[in-house]
């Protein structure tokens, strides 16, 4: 329950700049995700906040204090690892009561906390249990209620699932969060898988290369983001290139012509857009643009699709129903939603 | 992470230095005039044209190269097997056998090789090159096994099936796929089989055969005698030319994989 | 070489004459051979050593006349015609057919070779007086500078010539108990070999100990400078003989061999090898016209001591009851 | 992870398998039993023995021999003293260096470090002891250096038990920091950074995480350490003056200097026999310690 | 180029029965997938079809010959494994010229094959790289070249995804899918990534506890499952027990009434039905049942939903633009398609 203030944080690994001037805050109570790809600098960031990595500028305020001057022990945040890093050598609740017993709390006290603790988890019961008789998901609970026993200003967490099966990482996904909504625990959350980024945070921020590229609500950044990057980053994307065409407040692409929402490009100016999958629906022919099915592939929920438009081939993506009647071959309508087009410099 | 633990470095620089300071002592002293390694230093090159003017020393350090070169091979050999063999038990039943390769680390040399001694005598075998080196591979095992087994349970899961699917024989499987994997443990254990088996005096000193002489044998009578400080140049050359050889072979990478030991 | 050539092998310690070059070499090519050194590192290895395998491999060896008496009567070493021999006559007498080296029938199975003492050796500068007797290592004016020989026959003999024993050799077991105890209250360290007496000794740490005569010689030769003195109430002393293997296939070379090691050719030429710890030669001619330094640096230059106890053999009860006081020494706290 | 382990043992643990690990196992078990197994029951057998040819039947005089006069007992004890410090003197050296080594040292340098510390051995053992002694002597460089400071140059430690434990120390810090080193490299970087997010300071992240997980490494460098050294003859002789006695010069003189078959092995089986009740306990007492700290 | 029959093939381990009277065909060409959850014995299966593992029962035929005296390196199976298995002390040339040595190809067959198979697979010119060099997805990728440049019968792919990142692994299933058209070598693929099953393969075999539960086409077996086991298992699904009413060929729960396709089961009989939840579709109100929507979250492409019908809360997945206008709190028609019923034993 605490504000967590970045304020121009950098790091460099010898000559390798990791992170540079790096801002972000987290509200009390805020979960915000942090999404890019491997390697843009989410664990370094994450290892500056915590203090196992010292930063080379910049400030961490947690409610307006700057904690850079404090050892990692001190800080009081809690992280859950990747790997999950569970004391292997101790059972459930020695790992539970690791932190308890620093802090010197009574006997009594640690028993309570470690059984609410794993309550709160759905592992009730398990106190004795070794490390390695539990299975993945439940691991990653155990390291999940070791972190947030001690309830900590801010709570870190790399990857958390990265390890765990589909099934059950939905399953925990919706733990974290209902248990983060409980506890109230302002939380950082790094990922790269994006739909547990949309799912679960209250803010998502995209890095590149050690910068923060954009934040914001997820739906927001996810439909309208402000970079290129972002655009391109998040969900299945046909690029398009082509120049702006400013009495037709279009662009240009060969023969394919889309109508953009943003005017303040300059006539003749190229263009890039963006278009999600999802956002290029196929309909019966006659509406919107011409085209013809070339592929559809079977996914379950959804059915991806291929289709030809003006020279161009787009994916599509459909629920099943919607799809049923579209032909491979066929002449269909293509309509486009959400073109999100940025100036390449 | 630099500048973390200062005591911990601190304590490194101190150990590493007392580890070579004797070293340090035995180069200075290689080029010392005093044969007793009494101070005042007076320079002089007089025990490395002594030490190259032939004699028994090199004849004793070559015979020993060779012998702990043969011995560090048998061990590693047998080690090979051995370790294969306790991977393919299972853990638990091979528990039990590296409990044996322990004891056999344990026992002191001394009562080892004593023991081994009079049963070599009653065997009529007595002290025999055979007898010298079947003791000192013994003695050595225990250390490649305990180096190589834990790195074959390591092994990169399924490459060994891979090359079975790849149409690869057993026998050919352990050379071109688990050998190479296990190879820096392979070597470590090969090295510290050497080490120990050069440096055995106790073993060979009880089994080596009548009037041959091993490099700890021919110091050992040297110092009866009155060793002079050739034995230091010779010393100074061989730990110069071992410290030049891992700088170069970390130079040249192959240090980098993780672990050379362990 | 030649392929008809014959190989002679000698067992003896390491650096002890007969492995030097002139003498090898002279004896190759004065009798067109090979001459190859086993070493043994201690009388027990060298009597194991023809015990086992030795037999028929072994052809000369160099025996401690406390030692030839065991190898004699495990018929380990055969009797000597010592007629043959050339240089046999100018062999000191007293050394010749001593109760050890010879049988009931008086066949004799060794021949000496050399002898030397172990006497006391002192850093006359560290001291600052001269010294004539064994009580210099317990006066506790020299406290924590002294050395003793870690030898229990040594230990033993010396501590009864200090008691003032009539026969060292049987003496009262408890007082030489009691000796030894006093004396580890002075001693700093108990030397094993040369080195380890030179080493502390050149370092300054030990100014006195029992020592070997040539060992004294060496130092002085090195620089190192030694006092060696026979202190009055007598001195140990030990004599090597050349005895050959029974069995031996080259019974001709080794009483050749023999006659060479007993030559006054190659005992004046050792005896003035100063570094190489040479005792005092048994060839008469040899000790009269070695020089006079050389007769100073091997101690014969004056009077020798009156009581002279050899090393002679013991029986193996006497040996361990020796050997397990020695240890009660070394062991207390 | 789990099911790719399996596999592996699956592939070994196949039809035929048995024989073909038996061969396998018959070269280095048939070794351990011939001439370690072997010599260590004739050496029991001799200790029982009145006579040196094994054949003077059943005795127990060999070991009232042993006990008679006291030596064997206080030297072992003094012995077990020794073996004891320099154990606890490794480990508390080794313990920091196979941490560095371990955990803060690039990887690049590691390797080099780790075998620098083994060459020290392929110089001759008995030359690093002279050096060492050398090194320590009055009026020696330590000494001197010493005497900069103000101490007597020639009043040196040599010659004490003090500097066979430095000799002794010198010579089996390489096993333990090898021991340990390849515990604490097994050690996950997170579980320490866990403990330390969890509040845990240095002493705590000692206590709690590294030395519960380097136990094994710990107890087979104890093991390295503490039966050698308190076996070993060589340095005391050498270097522990006229008190510096241990227990292996008295097995070695009634093996060398007189030969008492029966003797020297009564001393040798109670020597192991005691070493080996000790280990057992260190090992105890030690999991009990790992084990100690985790009770909730 | 083979047809791989299975028959009757179980296996234990001691007492635990891991493969139980397993039948499986892979016609000439085709592509299995064998889907289920961990620890149902998928891996193996592939085991003792490579000879891995001896089968305690049952034969393993490839084209009509029976492999099961054959040692592993005998019988031209190719496999690929999760972890790709490499021989990382050799290059990517040494790696894939492995088994033609083995077969004492001439040096130049060897190295065109090679460089043939490295353009297979979109490598080319690597021969000469270090394994461990090259990205999760590349090394992939000389794994499978690895297998497929011998030419085996039978190939074998044990989740080789499962270690990549989403995007790469889309693109690798793309790639598997056109060599293993091109080659037209008979494939089993095992993984439990459902997506992937029904993406890439001609057949799913769907295992559970050592048994095969059901097979099929993707597009069958997921919208008209045989079992029960395979209808919850597959997608997610609303699962509703309730009992059949004849009369009103429906099944009644609570207070929801379902109508069945099915019509096999007795008046009063207990039933339990699975719904995918993309086949529960939400719609302006008024259209089939009525319910109120209580949760919304925005995943990217689709909007997962719960909706609460006569008692029951039932969850539902739309498209971003289908669910644009659907409120939380409102009440909404659904309609239900794909009941799948199943009597309960
Ligand atoms: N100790 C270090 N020394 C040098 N470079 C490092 C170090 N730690 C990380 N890096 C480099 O810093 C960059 C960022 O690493 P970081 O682990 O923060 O990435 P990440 O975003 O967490 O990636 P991933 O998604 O793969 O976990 C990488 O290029 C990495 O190689
Ligand atoms: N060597 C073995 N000994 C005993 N049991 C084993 C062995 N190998 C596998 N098992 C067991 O057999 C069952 C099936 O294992 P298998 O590896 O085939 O499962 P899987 O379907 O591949 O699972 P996953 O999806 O986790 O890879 C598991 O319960 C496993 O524990
Ligand atoms: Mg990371
Ligand atoms: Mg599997």
């Amino acid at each position: 329950m605490a504000k967590l203030c970045i304020e121009g944080v950098s790091k460099a690994f010898g000559e390798k700049q990791v992170l540079s001037d790096i801002n972000l805050t987290a509200e009390s109570g805020e979960f915000v995700a942090l999404l890019g790809p491997s390697g843009c600098g989410k664990t370094t960031l994450l290892n500056t906040i915590s203090g196992i990595l010292r930063s080379d500028a910049g400030r961490v305020l947690v409610d307006g204090r700057d904690i850079g001057g404090l050892p990692v022990e001190k800080r009081n945040i809690g992280m859950v690892f990747q790997n999950y890093a569970l004391f292997d050598h101790m059972s459930v609740g020695q790992n539970l009561a690791y932190g308890l017993k620093i802090r010197r709390e009574s006997r009594e006290e640690i028993r309570k906390k470690v059984s609410e603790a794993l309550e709160m988890v759905r592992l009730p019961g398990t106190e004795k249990r070794r490390i390695s008789s539990l299975s993945g998901g439940e691991q990653q609970r155990v390291a999940l209620a070791r972190a947030i026993i001690l309830r900590p200003d801010i709570l870190l967490l790399d990857e958390p699932l990265s390890a765990l099966d589909k099934n059950i990482r939905e399953q925990m996904q919706f733990e974290i969060k209902r248990i983060q909504k409980e506890t109230g625990i302002t939380t950082v959350f790094v990922t790269h898988d994006q739909g547990e980024a949309l799912a679960m945070a209250d803010k998502i921020a995209i890095m590149r290369g050690g910068e923060i590229v954009e934040e914001g609500k997820p739906q927001d950044i996810y439909v309208r983001p402000e970079s290129y990057f972002a655009a391109s980053f998040l969900g299945t994307n046909n690029l398009i290139r082509g120049t702006y065409d400013a009495a037709g407040r279009r662009m240009a692409a060969g023969e394919l012509f889309l109508p953009l929402e943003r005017r303040d490009f300059q006539d003749g100016q190229e263009v890039a857009a963006a278009i999600k999958e999802e956002y290029v629906h196929i309909t019966k022919p006659g509406n919107g643009l011409s085209g013809v099915l070339t592929e559809k592939l079977f996914l379950g929920q959804l059915v991806r699709m291929k289709v030809s438009v003006a020279g161009h081939e787009l994916k599509a993506v459909a629920m099943e129903k919607e799809a049923r009647e579209l032909l491979v071959g066929e002449t269909v309508g293509v309509e486009l939603e959400h073109i999100q087009a940025f100036a390449v410099q | 992470m630099k500048k973390k633990y200062p005591w911990v470095r601190a304590i490194m620089i101190l150990v590493y230095a007392f580890m070579f300071l004797p070293i340090g002592i035995v180069i200075l002293m290689s080029f010392n005039a005093s044969p007793y390694g009494t101070f005042p230093f007076e320079f002089t090159t007089k025990w490395y044209e002594l030490l190259f003017s032939g004699g028994d020393l090199g004849q004793a350090t070559a015979l020993s190269l060779i012998f702990s070169l043969l011995v560090a091979l048998a061990a590693v050999l047998i080690g090979l097997l051995t370790a294969q063999g306790m991977r393919r038990i299972g853990k638990r039943k091979a528990a039990v056998f590296s409990q044996l390769l322990n004891s056999a680390i344990i026992v002191p040399w001394l009562v080892l090789g004593i023991a081994m001694l009079i049963l070599f005598n009653m065997t009529g075998l007595g002290r025999s090159y055979l007898g010298m080196f079947l003791g000192n591979t013994v003695v050595v095992l225990p250390y490649v096994v305990l180096l190589v087994y834990p790195a074959l349970l390591e092994q990169k899961p399924n490459a060994e099936s891979a090359a079975r699917t790849l149409g690869a024989s057993p026998l050919r499987v352990f050379w071109t796929v688990t050998l190479p994997g296990i190879l820096p443990a392979v070597a470590a254990g090969g090295l510290m089989a050497l080490m120990v088996c050069f440096n055995n005096f106790v073993i060979q000193y009880y089994l080596a055969p009548f009037g041959v002489r091993t490099l700890p044998l021919e110091i050992y009578n040297l110092v009866r005698v009155g060793y002079k400080p050739d034995i230091n140049a010779l010393a100074s050359i061989m730990v110069v030319v071992s410290v030049g050889l891992v700088l170069l072979v970390s130079r040249l990478g192959f240090g980098k994989k993780k672990g050379l030991f362990w | 070489a030649g392929g008809g050539e014959r190989t002679l092998v000698v067992a003896n310690w390491k650096g002890y004459g007969s492995d030097s070059e002139y003498a090898v070499e002279q004896f190759e090519k004065a009798n067109n051979c090979k001459v190859v050194h086993q070493y043994y590192d201690s009388l027990e290895q060298m009597l194991t050593m023809i015990r086992q395998g030795g037999n028929g491999k072994i052809d000369v060896v160099l025996s401690n006349m406390a030692y030839t008496d065991t190898a004699k009567k495990e018929g380990l070493i055969s009797a000597i015609d010592t007629s043959k021999l050339e240089n046999y006559a100018s062999l000191q007498e007293s050394l010749k057919e001593v109760e050890d080296v010879v049988d009931e029938e008086g066949k004799v199975y060794g021949v000496p070779w050399m002898w030397g003492t172990t006497a006391l050796g002192y850093n006359k500068e560290a001291v600052g007086k001269e010294i004539d007797s064994w009580s210099a290592l317990w006066d506790e004016a020299n406290q924590g500078k002294v050395t003793m020989f870690d030898d229990h026959i040594t230990a033993v003999l010396v501590a009864a010539m200090y008691i003032g024993e009539e026969d060292p050799y049987n003496a009262d077991l408890s007082k030489i108990e009691e000796a030894l105890m006093a004396l580890k209250k002075n001693c700093k360290l108990y030397w094993t070999s040369y080195d380890s007496f030179a080493k502390p000794y050149s370092a300054g740490e030990i100014t006195m100990g029992p020592l070997w005569s040539g060992a004294a010689t060496q130092l002085n030769a090195t620089g190192v400078d030694v006092e060696y003195v026979y202190p009055k109430e007598g001195v140990v002393a030990w004599t090597d003989y050349w005895c050959m293997v029974e069995g031996t296939k080259n019974e001709d070379l080794a009483m050749k061999w023999i006659d060479w090691m007993s030559s006054e050719d190659f005992q004046k030429e050792y005896s003035s090898d100063l570094e190489g710890q040479p005792p005092v030669p048994a060839n008469v001619k040899v000790q009269e016209t070695l020089s006079d330094d050389v007769r100073k640096a091997l101690y014969i230059d004056g009077d020798m001591p009156e009581k002279l106890y050899f090393q002679k053999a013991i029986p193996e009860e006497t040996n361990q009851a020796w050997l397990d006081l020695w240890n009660k020494v070394k062991a207390a706290q | 992870m789990k099911n790719l382990e399996n596999q592996t043992k699956q592939a070994h643990s196949r039809g035929r398998s048995g024989l073909a690990s038996f061969g396998l196992l018959l070269p280095g078990g048939g070794m351990l039993a011939l001439l370690v197994a072997a010599p260590l029951i004739l050496l029991i057998v001799a200790s029982f023995c009145a006579n040196d040819s094994f054949s003077g039947g059943f005795t127990l005089a060999n070991y009232q021999q042993v006990f008679a006069d006291g030596v064997f007992t206080s030297l072992m004890g003094k012995s077990v003293l020794m073996g004891l410090a320099v154990t606890l003197g490794c480990v508390l050296l080794a313990y920091p260096v196979a941490y560095g080594l371990a955990k803060l040292v690039s990887e690049r340098a590691r390797g080099s470090l780790i075998v620098l510390i083994i060459i020290p051995f392929f110089t001759s053992q008995l030359l690093l002891i002279y050096s060492m002694i050398v090194l320590l002597q009055g009026q020696g460089p330590l000494m001197s250096l010493l005497a900069l400071f103000g101490a007597d140059p020639s009043a040196s430690i040599l010659y004490t038990d003090a500097a066979v434990f430095l000799i002794l120390l010198y010579e089996f810090l390489p096993y333990m920091v090898l021991c340990l080193y390849s515990a604490i490299a097994k050690i996950d970087d997170n579980q320490l950074r866990a403990a330390q997010t969890l509040g845990a300071g240095r002493v705590k992240r000692f206590t709690s995480v590294i030395f519960p997980k380097s136990l094994p490494g710990l107890l087979s460098g104890i093991l390295l350490v503490f039966v050698p050294v308190t076996g070993s003859f060589v340095e005391p002789d050498l270097a522990g003056g006229s008190s510096g006695m241990m227990v292996g010069s008295l097995i070695n003189s009634n093996f060398a200097a007189a030969y008492n078959l029966g003797r020297g092995a009564a001393l040798s089986v109670l020597f192991l026999v005691i070493l080996t009740a000790i280990t057992l306990v260190i090992n105890g007492l030690l999991r009990w310690a790992g084990r100690g700290r985790q009770r909730l």
